[in-house]
């Protein structure tokens, strides 16, 4: 079970900030589009910087079961 | 007593007191102290911000601020940094960001402060949502000085 | 109640609260809010101070806080600026200095910020002394990165 | 009678911080010399900036009776 992470604009699309994939190993790319597919109204991953237990990741990345991946759109801290 | 307060990189719900971040960069050999503070804003080209809300994932916005502060010490082994950041809902001039740099001279702590706070625009999960009399948004990328025209940080932003 | 508290160029002999020099700079427009703060640093050069004395001459100096603050006003017209400066007998770690700066956008409060220091360090009559364990002396010109051969502010620096 | 300011070193080496001049119309330089007549220890007068009526002025310019006239050592505020 992989745990994703969604943030702002991203967590108000979907309607909720976490969800749980059943997955042992999943890239970043993967995991988008896995995600695409269930809410489509998540075009806004496309713009969101992938992260893997709070380090910022890359697509190819993968993530393992008990792994965090969050996605972080464009940061407005400050 | 809240440990959160010897925090050198926090996020918080509360009130930020300024005196207190600074109270975490004192030192003997500290001449020099600058603080950046951020505040809510009203107007914005033209438009008027009725309030904000801050969102942030917070484990990871925490170790982005101590990252920071990590590249300070690379270039100022001297310098002292903490760094406070408010989440949750923020009135007009509230304190949504408090930075302190200590150095033992002037012009590393501006250095330093202006990093700073350049780089929590860049790599600091922290999220920001305007509401206006007509509408509300969560905001992007607010860099002042550079655009990511794919909205990610660089590559080397990520080093 | 002391008038002093309201005036936004200010020499004191009493210590310097950073909060009350920030809230004279408070402003619904202001984004961001930079405070410059110069404190008593025990090691320099290694020699150890054992504490400062600050001596002004009060009315000029508070003139020329004034007119630093009138030429930021002049590149800045939405800034508001406000500068304490402590004059007396001051220990390792105390406050002489806050100058706080609150402009609409960050870019301008570090300029603002900057600039005010080192104008301080050039026209405002202050002097220090500092005390050593086998020593004191009147401090000359503080300038980090300036120098007037003739110890002497230059035309345009008394413009 | 034209009323003369001394700080930091230079106070100390008169051994005091204001003294009266009797005089109605004095430059800068005439004031320098009275006083390094009767204070010859004030060499620091020669790097002061000269103020009168809290304004920094020149060497040539004049000072009038009931002016305050001072000499401002290199300063080292901040």
């Amino acid at each position: 079970m992989i745990k994703i992470l969604l943030f702002a604009e991203l967590a108000e699309k979907a309607g909720k900030g976490e969800i749980e994939m059943d997955a042992n190993t999943k890239t970043i790319y993967e995991i988008k589009n896995s995600l695409l597919k269930v809410y489509p109204q998540l075009t806004g991953l496309q713009t969101a910087m992938p992260a893997i237990n709070e380090e910022y990741a890359e697509e190819q990345d993968e993530a393992k079961s008990g792994d965090t991946v969050a996605f972080i759109p464009p940061v407005s801290g400050g | 007593m809240d440990v959160s307060i010897n925090k050198h990189f926090l996020i918080t719900n509360e009130a930020v007191d300024i005196q207190e971040v600074v109270d975490k960069v004192s030192d003997r050999n500290a001449g020099a102290i600058n603080t950046f503070i951020g505040t809510v804003r009203e107007m914005t080209k033209g438009k008027k911000t009725l309030y904000l809300k801050y969102d942030a994932y917070i484990p990871m916005a925490e170790k982005k601020l101590e990252q920071i502060g990590d590249e300070i010490l690379k270039d100022f082994p001297e310098a002292k940094v903490a760094i406070t950041h408010r989440i949750g809902e923020l009135a007009i001039s509230d304190i949504a960001v408090v930075i302190a740099v200590s150095t033992p001279h002037r012009n590393d702590a501006f250095t330093a402060s202006r990093y700073a706070i350049e780089r929590i625009k860049e790599i600091v999960p922290i999220w920001k949502k305007e509401h206006w009399d007509d509408g509300e948004k969560w905001m992007g990328d607010q860099l002042e000085t550079k655009s990511y025209p794919s909205g990610k940080p660089s590559e080397e932003d990520l080093s």
